[in-house]
């Protein structure tokens, strides 16, 4: 990769027909940077999730709205910046999918995921009041045992 | 995704193939699990050996296949578990939640 | 669609490794926005030479110069602007590829096949003196003959 | 891309497949028609017909090699165009420059 950082952005409405179109992108810069077929696997998870995340729960499945995502190439790592224009939410306040009483929910388990298998995730409100997940996966895979 | 049915000793082997997802995936399943309960069919083996994706959805979708098929009365058991399903479901501490088998002959077993 | 335009953004460094990238995201809008086979070979032809000359001749291969790959989707057509950091040229003094003293030559078709694919092509100097060619396909192509 | 070689009456012909794109592709093509020529091999078939992308790099690059055999005395034709690759040489008005052909028996007369 080059010695600056390259960014690949996509503003699309809130459908899910985008998936695909998103899912092809992230494959290919995580390619391209030479994540192992695991880590690539996991990645695209993620921003699955999270973009399902934006158009549904941001958006409202409201074609209008756009979900941006936003792919910061490095050299060591990549950062995906999800944005969508809801209203946000707390992320402290989400129920806790392994709690005993949650373990047979039909949902709940996007962001958990997101968390365990991205390196760094945030949650910020944006000054709309839409939501802004930001998410870090490193290159070389820190040890975290 | 892609589902084909068997029926050994009146278990019914359901065959994934594909992904697991919101929308297409979750849906087929869905149909599938509900129309075997609907026949009276109970004792259910989901053989997951090819199926290469499934997210958050997908894995909620199995959860409600198992516990719409025990509240009648029935059994669903999972079947060749891929590396990657294995952890999403490890990490949500429902491995230990379904029934999980790596042999068709033992899944066959006990329903 | 959705009833608003899509943007898809790649900014890049100027490396000719990213071309497999800028394809793959490319067929990936066409084929979302269900151009026909033949219309969306063309369309990567088009992304691809674009890229290259705003790599090549524009930024000098130089890595830490920018490639700006702006696609707008629209409902009935796709555009797409190509932007580079270099110092422009002007469109009207390249050679005729078609001249008889250039037919043998082993360059300078490029333009020209871009021209002759898309259905308008535009090329603009920005304020940083950077060429910026911006070209359009139609979903339903126009009836010329 | 890939080129295979094969030999019939003094004529090389190369089957390519594959890209002929700036890069990889262009320099490949490059390569082997120097080395042809070297030897002294200077009937040349180019068997287009698996090539399934071209980009103005390649087409250049066919222009030289038919260039470079011509001025070194030999003979360079085309076999098998697939249909978008005669429509970039068509209007760049290379159709009529090159000897094209669609019968392999055809393009080893006359050389
Ligand atoms: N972008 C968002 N905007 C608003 N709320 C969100 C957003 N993302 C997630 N949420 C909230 O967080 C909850 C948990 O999300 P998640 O863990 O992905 O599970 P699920 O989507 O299955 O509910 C959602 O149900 C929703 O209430
Ligand atoms: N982005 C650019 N910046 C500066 N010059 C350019 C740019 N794009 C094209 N040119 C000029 O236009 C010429 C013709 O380009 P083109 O038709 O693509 O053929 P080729 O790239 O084979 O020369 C180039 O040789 C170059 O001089």
């Amino acid at each position: 990769m080059g010695a600056t950082s390259n960014t690949i952005e996509l503003v699309l409405g809130s459908n899910l027909d985008y998936l695909g179109l998103v899912e092809t992108v992230t494959d290919s810069i995580t390619g391209l940077m030479g994540f192992d077929q695991e880590a690539a696997y996991w990645v695209n998870m993620s921003v699955r999730e999270s973009s399902i995340n934006a158009m549904r729960h941001g958006n409202g499945l409201d074609p209008e709205k756009k979900v941006a995502i936003l792919f910061l190439v490095g050299t060591d790592e990549l950062l995906i910046r999800i944005t969508d224009q809801g209203r946000g939410f707390d992320p402290q306040s989400i129920p806790d999918p392994l709690a005993p009483e949650n373990l047979l929910k039909p949902s709940g388990r996007g962001i958990f995921y997101i968390r365990s298998f991205m390196d760094q995730v945030d949650f910020q409100q944006t000054d709309n009041g839409g939501m802004q997940v930001q998410m870090i996966k490193r290159l070389v895979p820190k040890q975290t045992n | 995704m892609e589902i084909k049915k068997r029926t050994v000793n009146e278990v019914v082997i359901l065959d994934m193939s594909g992904k697991i997802t919101l929308g297409e995936g979750t849906a087929a399943l869905r149909n599938e699990v509900r129309n075997l309960l609907k026949e009276g069919c109970k004792k259910i083996i989901l053989n997951l050996g090819e199926v290469n994706y499934v997210d958050s959805s997908g894995i909620g979708e199995l959860v409600s296949a198992f516990t719409t098929t025990s509240n009648q009365g029935g059994k669903l058991k999972l079947l060749n578990l891929t590396k990657k399903l294995q952890e999403l479901l490890s990490i949500t501490k429902l491995l230990t939640v379904f029934e999980v088998h790596e042999d068709e002959q033992e899944a066959l077993k006990d329903f």
